[in-house]
């Protein structure tokens, strides 16, 4: 069997080797860097263009009164997860692989959601009023209608945000501490002197830094199950056709889960050439996260028809109508693309040549999360515009300019994010690679003493 | 109620707590201010009991958005007009209103009225003051002689009439021409003719049949707002026997939409139609009079339904259903009188009403207006002709224009743009810069008809005659407008000073007019004052209970119907201009209300259609939102197709009332003018304009366009759900109904 | 461990003790003060002399100017309040119809303006001293007719519960809060329906009685 | 504002529905329409434009389907693809149903949208944010959102045009949805009168402005508690019962000989506004 990880690197090495991925930034960096600026730049002039003349420049209409923000505020959310089921649920189940990995998906996790709640904010037709949505006391004596699942959204993303950045965090600490023993002067000495909190790596910190670790751990897995199945209730609690569906929740968490893996694996591809951490981010740890990804797939497949078939096989027509309209009318082409790139394009990663394969991995992970970002967009626009009420009916609606710029804009800020943390924090676990060599290490010896032993 | 209308006039001051101003912020400012709104008392001066800021008080008025004469009660608060309701007391529209009645107030609050008396020289526009407007037109009417000061007006009634009846008499004119671009003109004439008066009164309550002839009584014809009241007694019937309405014609009309069975018949046949049902009657065992036999004989159900394109098993239903069920009613209406021989047509239907006894039960006279000189004089096509003629000729050489706007709506043949150039002066009395205005030299403006005073004799009248009051229900929006009673008052101050100098104003003047015929009027007895406040309060002066009688009979003989024309090979198929409910002849294109309103029939907004049968699309290979182009012989249009069920594949149809250039900001450039269309072929008996005559072809232009309508994509349909349920007599049980 | 575990315990030990004092906390803003901002009117109108209390000692001398109030009802001026949303300001002609016939007050400064204006004939431009947002539409008419005619309370009390003292003030300033937390205090409390007391109810607390 | 305050208030809310133990009080307004009377002239619709202070969107947003009508006339047509609509077309007056369990209330965020004790479902402007999850689960899309701000739009409300605007009605600005009331400010001075006078709204005090306009008399409008009133005679003829989602006249075989109906009853929101089925006459 392949090695996840060489179990003679030095230490140092480890520590040199992150370490240098905080220094001075190559070009390369700078140009996405600004890129990414740009991308949000584009994307905060349609908010500012659409807050100063009102939400009708995203050609949103009267039945179809969500659209893209909606659609992309989900992606999001979904992205979100990844990090937690690395971090979290590989934790508690003691899958040594995940980390060299974890860290960047935990960071992706936080900025994804902070990418999310702009979307919620975006699409509020007045945005200056959102504060009458959260509950506080106030001199209105008035408070939010907590029967509303928006109002829950809201507060399980805050929740989920504020419990990731504590866990990216916690996470974080000994590695804080190595990177404020390794540097010398400037702001970054400060910085790292503040945040790793006088760790010093005694015994009892490292026993206290495991319980908070795994409390905070067990705390996370079931909210984000719960956020994504909140997210699927603004759906299936409501009452239009092709939204109330039993199966939402799991259906949203598991293609929640899937769009995360695919993310995984393009910045694990990028990071990898980036950094240079080849000897961290390895093969066979790329074909592990290949075949969780592709068993996940197959998990969204089955609830994703399930979804077909309960509606294909119920009583509802406007359901049907509406899955009818999706496979023929005018999203069709979007729709098929979905299913595409959702349930055809993973079986690649059956093929165990493929799996290793990063050029190919790279474009079937994009692939992917292009899938899952339709599958949002299908999920939520068909029914406006194919509803219960024929008289309203819209099938022209298409979503203008602004609504892309802002989508697109999305993007650019997540980078934006992403890359500033890799360059202010450590993107490997550095503390826990050095566990894992040890780990492999120590079996390596245990084996051999067993070997001499038998000898 | 009120002291005099004078003081009221300082009451209604716009002095309040601005009411528009705190309502326009809306939902912006969330906290409470202190010190940065004004606000004074509703009247500084003084003021009376009911004039409470913050409640409204209600003025009867009349409507002044169509010919119907509405009673009307305007809700009056903080010195504004805010919306016109119908007056209960009112027996022609019983407390109700359309929607044009409706925005009427937007055409008193139009950003684009007229607001300064304007003379026009050589393209140049000055404002000018009325002492001067006056002693100009003095001067020009002062060098023309007797017939050549002409006006055109459109349909006239009450004091305003009287004044401009003096007014034309002090000139020694006899050139008034009074024109209405819709009126159903012919069935007038041939109601004349048939009944001896040119509008009896209908009793669609009454009835329980009623076969109407493509009369849109529920959209656009006569007084719409009355005759669905009826309608909708008629519906409910009595002893929960529902009324049944068959409606023949050409292009669905609202009514149309609305019968139990809607007749598509070829146009131009319906008067075949009508003898078809009249023979059919006979056969059916019905004793005919000697001479209608005689003419229908020819009209068997089988040739009939050759001819007319409605199946002979439908033709012999309805004469079942007629013969079954009496009384009946027979309306013709503007789909039978639009041809070179709707004269003829009209008296066949009208045949139809003698054959089925229905004169007398459901066709009766008019009342009498004891004072002809305020009875309403009814507009006619014809007259744009004659005077258009006459101005070619050089004949005219002053002209005055009031409700009319010709030069929008006359037939390209007539060239009455470049006729009306000949004539040296023009004043034009007018609300809006529109195009008859916009010829004139000098243009006065109007007050609108929530600020002026005045009394309107409604052309049909359902019960005993009445005199509507127009009062004014807000101060003038703008210091310089006119009420044209006032224009007209001023202008005979200037020929007759000694006849009018006892009159300060048209208020006065009128207050007197009415006054002296108190007794008439319904006042016997009172003292003036009191009179005079009860019948401002009530908006509606009775006069009298006399009732005229009809004076004739429909004849067979003279009545001789053409075959039906042939299809012309290179104007292949016929327009039918539609009246629609909305905008009707276009003077309303500058109420936004009416523009974003939906065509009852195809939900379209803001724009003119092409309507086709969609087996007439399909030979065309045109599919909704083509820009097609429509030919006829007068002129050349491009307008968006709409393809409609409701028409006949023969024919096209296009709504009246867009495509303006000079109205204002709402009206101009909104789709096309559908009158530049218009073929100047007349009924053969009466020299009426024939609205359905135009042939025209219909071309595909390559562009095509949304066409924008409330309609969604499913058109429509209903898609298999319960939404707008149908069910037919024999199943549902309606007596007992609340 | 057992250190984590006492600090959960404290804590939702201290989250339980809130919440329970939360959820009994009694609403107690109905009658705070707050003042609002001076407000400079066209004429400095004193309502003090106008409603305020009559003084006794001036009925010694009549010839001499008074300095008490002379006890007018609110709604003497304020004539709308029982019947519209609106309590009103009096037309000009009310103010001169009683001023006209008193000549010992007729040279005073203020005076002299409210006459300069009725010369003019022109309204005085009086600055909104209580103006609530414009989507709120508070109703005079109601409360006046509850609190006044059915239950009988004092007309400057009723009215004073709102505008604050009058009768002490010269040109009227904002004493409460006029926020919606303020309304609802009130409308959450039991009032008597009429003179006798027994039966009592609370304002009504759907949005669409304010907010139309 | 305290937290026992918020749940018993909770409780009321919850209570507002017309279930067995707490039904509504004094009044329960409630409309029926006769298709059979309706015409479809869109009087009602340009009056409740005058009465609410619609604004007019123009053609482009009207195209972008962005109008603002809150009364609509919707016009069907047969689909038995005859080659003429020789029964003529339905006509379908389609406004806010004011639902008793109203999909809209319970997923607003801000609880911008309420149930009031009268029965109506409430719209307060000025709580609103603009989330839109209301509109988005009407079943019948009857709610309309300001995309713009239409006050401060060229040519929607010119300066002249603004003192026509109804005081009563508050002008709506952008990010606002907004909906049919039953012309609540009418029901309100109309409340207000009676209570004043010691007594309830008298059936016919209070008109709405559809209902007021409608030439046909099509519109009927009324207190559904009080069984004298037209309206609660029109629902009990018909035998519509408010809180079923299936009427027992109904499930009768052959099915009844009434006409009166709600839309999308299945989808139990229990709508306020009845429709009576338009009649075809079939001997013709």
């Amino acid at each position: 069997m392949e090695k996840d990880i060489r179990e003679d690197i030095a230490w140092a090495k480890i520590n040199g080797d992150v370490l240098k991925s905080l220094e001075t930034p190559r070009p390369l960096y700078w140009v996405i860097l600004l890129v990414a600026l740009a991308m949000f730049g584009v994307g905060l002039g349609c908010e500012i263009y659409q807050y100063n003349i009102g939400m009708g420049v995203a050609n949103l209409n009267n039945p179809h009164v969500w659209g893209l923000y909606i659609a992309t505020f989900i992606f999001w959310i979904g992205m979100s997860h990844s990090g937690t089921l690395l971090s979290a649920i590989l934790h508690l189940m003691h899958a040594d692989w995940r980390k060299p990995i974890y860290r960047f998906a935990e960071a992706m996790t936080t900025f994804s959601l902070m990418t999310a709640g702009l979307f919620v904010m975006v699409h509020l037709g007045r945005l200056w009023q959102f504060y009458y949505a959260v509950p506080y006391p106030n001199e209105r004596w008035t408070w939010p209608n907590f029967q509303s699942p928006l109002l829950w959204d809201a507060m399980a993303i805050f929740t989920y945000l504020s419990s990731s950045v504590i866990f990216l965090y916690v996470g974080m600490i000994p590695d804080l501490a190595i990177a404020r023993d390794n540097i010398h002067s400037g702001w970054r000495k400060k910085l790292y002197t503040l945040l790793a909190l006088g760790w010093e790596g005694t015994d009892r910190q490292w026993r206290n830094f495991r319980v908070t670790y795994l409390t905070v751990a067990c705390f996370l897995i079931p909210l984000a199950v719960s956020v994504h199945s909140i997210v699927a209730s603004d759906f299936a609690m409501s009452q239009q056709p092709g939204w109330h569906v039993t199966s939402f929740p799991p259906y949203f968490v598991a293609g929640a889960l899937y769009s995360g893996c695919a993310a995984i694996i393009t910045l694990f591809i990028i990071l990898r050439y980036v950094f240079k951490f080849e000897e961290y981010m390895t093969m066979p740890i790329l074909r592990k996260v290949v075949r969780l990804t592709f068993a996940i797939a197959m998990v969204w497949t089955y609830l994703n028809l399930i979804e077909y078939a309960s509606v294909w096989y119920s009583h509802d027509e406007a359901a049907k109508a509406v899955l009818i309209q999706k496979a023929t009318g005018p999203y069709a082409p979007f729709w098929w693309m979905m299913n595409f790139c959702g349930s055809v394009v993973p079986l690649l990663m059956m093929v165990k040549r493929f799996q290793t394969n990063i050029p190919m991995m790279f474009a079937v992970s994009l692939l992917l999360n292009l899938g899952m970002w339709l599958e949002r967009w299908m999920i939520v626009s068909p029914t406006f515009s194919h509803g219960y009420y024929p008289w309203t009916w819209d099938h022209f609606q298409w979503p203008s300019l602004v609504q892309w710029g802002m989508v697109f804009g999305s993007f650019g800020w997540f980078t934006l994010l992403f890359m500033v943390f890799c360059k202010v924090f450590p993107s490997v676990s550095m503390y826990e690679v050095k566990e894992m060599v040890y780990h492999r290490s120590l079996a390596l010896k245990n084996n051999e003493l067993a070997e001499k032993g038998a000898h | 109620m009120i002291e005099n209308g004078i003081n009221r006039r300082d009451f209604l001051k716009v002095m309040g707590w601005g009411g528009a101003a705190v309502a326009l912020a809306g939902c912006g400012n969330t906290s409470v201010q202190d010190g940065k709104e004004i606000v004074t008392s509703y009247a500084s001066l003084d003021l009376p009991e009911y004039a409470i800021p913050g409640i409204s008080v209600y003025f009867n008025s009349t409507c002044a958005q169509c010919d119907a004469g509405c009673n009307i009660a305007g809700r009056v608060r903080e010195g504004r007009v805010l919306k016109l309701e119908g007056n209960p007391a009112s027996p022609i529209n019983r407390g109700k209103t359309c929607g044009l009645g409706q925005a009427g107030v937007q055409a008193h609050y139009n950003p684009d009225r007229v607001r300064q008396p304007l003379l026009r020289t050589g393209g140049k526009t000055e404002e000018l003051a009325w002492d001067k407007a006056f002693a100009l037109i003095n001067e020009k009417v002062g060098g023309a002689k007797g017939n050549e000061v002409a006006f055109l007006t459109g349909g006239l009634s009450g004091h305003a009439k009287v004044l401009f009846t003096n007014y034309m008499d002090a000139l020694g004119s006899k050139s008034h021409y009074v024109y209405e671009a819709v009126a159903p003109s012919v069935v007038r004439a041939a109601n004349k003719k048939a009944y001896g008066v040119e509008m009896p009164r209908l009793h669609i309550d009454k009835a329980r049949v009623v076969v109407s002839f493509g009369a849109d009584f529920l959209g656009a014809w006569v007084s719409p707002v009355h005759f669905s009241q009826q309608y909708a007694q008629f519906r409910k019937g009595s002893n929960g026997q529902r009324g049944v309405l068959v409606q023949i014609e050409s292009k669905m009309t609202l009514t149309g939409a609305n019968a139990d069975r809607w007749l598509a018949v070829r146009p131009g046949t319906e008067g075949i139609v009508a003898l078809g049902v009249i023979h059919a009657l006979g056969e059916a065992g019905m004793s005919l009079p000697a001479d209608v036999a005689a003419l229908s004989k020819a009209y068997d159900a089988e040739r009939v339904s050759k001819d007319t394109g409605v199946s002979a098993e439908q033709i012999k239903k309805l004469a079942t259903l007629l013969k079954e069920r009496t009384p009946s009613l027979v309306i013709a209406g503007s789909a039978a009188e639009g041809y070179a021989h709707g004269s003829q047509n009209a008296a066949a239907i009208a045949l139809l009403n003698r054959v089925l006894g229905n004169i007398g039960k459901t066709i009766d006279a008019p009342a009498t207006v004891p004072f002809p000189q305020v009875a309403v004089e009814t507009g006619k096509r014809s007259a744009l002709e004659a005077l258009s003629g006459s101005m070619a000729g050089g004949a005219v050489k002053v002209l005055f224009t009031y409700a009319a706007n010709p030069v929008y709506s006359a037939p390209a043949a007539l060239k009455f743009k470049e006729n009306l150039g000949k004539v040296p002066f023009k004043v034009a009395f007018a609300h809006f810069m529109d195009e008859t205005a916009q010829e004139a030299d000098l243009v006065l403006p109007l007050d609108s008809a929530m600020e002026e005073w005045g009394t309107v004799v409604p052309e049909y009248m359902p019960e005993t005659a009445q005199l509507n009051i127009r009062q004014p229900l807000m101060e003038r929006l703008h210091t310089e407008t006119r009420g044209v009673g006032d224009i007209m008052l001023a202008l005979l101050k200037q020929s007759r000073p000694n006849d009018y100098k006892d009159f300060d104003d048209f208020y006065a003047y009128l207050r007197n007019a009415i006054l002296k015929n108190k007794a008439a009027l319904g006042g016997a007895g009172t003292d003036d004052d009191t009179f005079w406040m009860e019948t401002l309060s009530k908006g509606i002066a009775p006069m009298g209970t006399a009732m005229g009688k009809l004076a004739a009979t429909p004849a067979a003989s003279g009545l001789s119907l053409p075959a039906p024309a042939e299809a012309d090979s290179a104007y292949p198929l016929r327009l039918i201009p539609y009246v629609t409910p909305n905008l009707r002849d276009g003077r309303h294109a500058n109420q936004p209300w009416l523009q974003e309103s939906p065509d009852p029939l195809t939900t379209i907004v803001w724009d003119t259609w092409v309507e086709m049968h969609p087996s007439t699309a399909a030979k065309l290979g045109v599919v909704e939102g083509d820009i097609v182009e429509v030919s006829s012989r007068s002129g050349t249009v491009q307008a968006q197709a709409y393809i409609f069920p409701g028409i006949h594949p023969d024919a096209i149809s296009m709504p009246l009332g867009n495509g303006h250039t000079s109205m204002g900001r709402w009206a101009n450039g909104v789709g096309v003018n559908t009158f530049a269309l218009l073929d100047q072929v007349v009924d053969k008996d009466t020299g009426e304009l024939a609205l359905n005559e135009t042939q025209v072809k219909v071309s595909k232009t390559g562009k095509r366009v949304i066409v924008v309508k409330d309609e969604g994509f499913a058109g429509g349909s209903q898609a298999g759900k319960k939404i707008a349920v149908r069910t037919s007599t024999d199943k549902v049980e309606l007596t007992g109904e609340v | 461990m057992h250190r984590l575990l006492s600090l959960f315990i404290l804590l939702a030990g201290i989250f339980a003790n809130a919440s329970v004092h939360a959820a009994d906390a009694p609403p107690s803003i109905t009658t705070a003060d707050d003042l609002g901002p001076v407000i400079e009117q066209p004429i400095e109108f004193p309502h003090n002399r106008h409603a305020g209390l009559h003084n006794p000692a001036d009925d010694a001398d009549p010839s001499k100017p008074a300095t008490g109030g002379m006890e007018i009802n609110c709604m003497y001026c304020h004539t709308y309040a029982r019947r519209s949303m609106v309590s009103g300001i009096p037309p000009l002609r009310k103010c001169i119809g009683c001023h006209q016939s008193l000549p010992s007050v007729r040279e005073t400064p203020r005076i002299k303006k409210l006459f300069e204006y009725w010369d003019a004939q022109k309204a005085i431009p009086w600055k909104k001293v209580h103006d609530l947002p414009d989507f709120v539409r508070f109703n005079h008419e109601r409360h006046i007719q509850r609190f006044v005619f059915a239950q009988g309370k004092p007309v400057q009390e009723a009215c004073g519960y709102c505008h604050g003292d009058v009768k002490t003030m010269t040109v009227a300033r904002r004493q409460k809060p006029l926020s919606m937390g303020w309304c609802v205090s009130c409308h959450e409390k039991d009032h008597p329906v009429d003179a006798t007391g027994t039966k009592t109810s609370h304002g009504p607390n759907d949005c669409w009685q304010c907010h139309k | 504002m305290s937290v026992s305050n918020m749940l018993e208030n909770w409780k009321n809310f919850r209570h507002m529905h017309p279930v067995d133990d707490a039904p509504h009080a004094e009044y329960k307004w409630a409309m029926s329409i006769d298709l059979d009377a309706c015409t479809g002239c869109n009087a009602c619709t340009v009056a409740c434009y005058a009465e609410n202070n619609l604004p007019v969107v123009g053609k482009d947003k009207f195209n972008a389907g962005q109008q603002m009508h809150w009364m609509r006339i919707e016009r069907y047509w047969d689909e038995d693809k005859r080659d003429f609509p020789d029964q003529g077309a339905q006509f379908l007056p389609m406004m806010c149903q004011h639902c008793e369990a109203a999909p809209c209330e319970t997923v607003c965020p801000a609880g911008a949208t309420n149930h009031t004790a009268d029965g109506l479902n409430s719209q307060v402007y000025n709580r609103c944010i603009g989330s839109r999850y209301c509109s988005a689960n009407c079943p019948f899309k009857v709610r309309y959102f300001n995309w713009y701000d239409y006050p401060t739009t060229d040519n929607v409300w010119p300066a002249e045009m603004t003192e026509q605007l109804n005081p009563d009605v508050t002008v709506r600005g952008k990010g606002v949805m907004e909906k049919c009331t039953f012309c609540v400010q009418r029901l309100e001075r109309a409340k207000n009168n009676a209570r004043t006078e010691g007594r309830l709204v008298k059936d016919g005090e209070v008109q709405t402005a559809c209902q007021q306009a409608c030439p046909t008399n099509a519109i009927s409008f009324g207190n559904l508690v009080e069984p004298e009133s037209k309206v609660a005679k029109q629902w009990a003829h018909q035998q519509v019962e408010l809180a079923r989602e299936g009427q027992a006249k109904d499930e009768q075989e052959g099915g009844s000989k009434l006409r009166g109906y709600r839309i999308f009853e299945e989808l139990r929101a229990y709508p306020s506004v009845m429709y009576l089925e338009r009649v075809r006459e079939s001997a013709i």
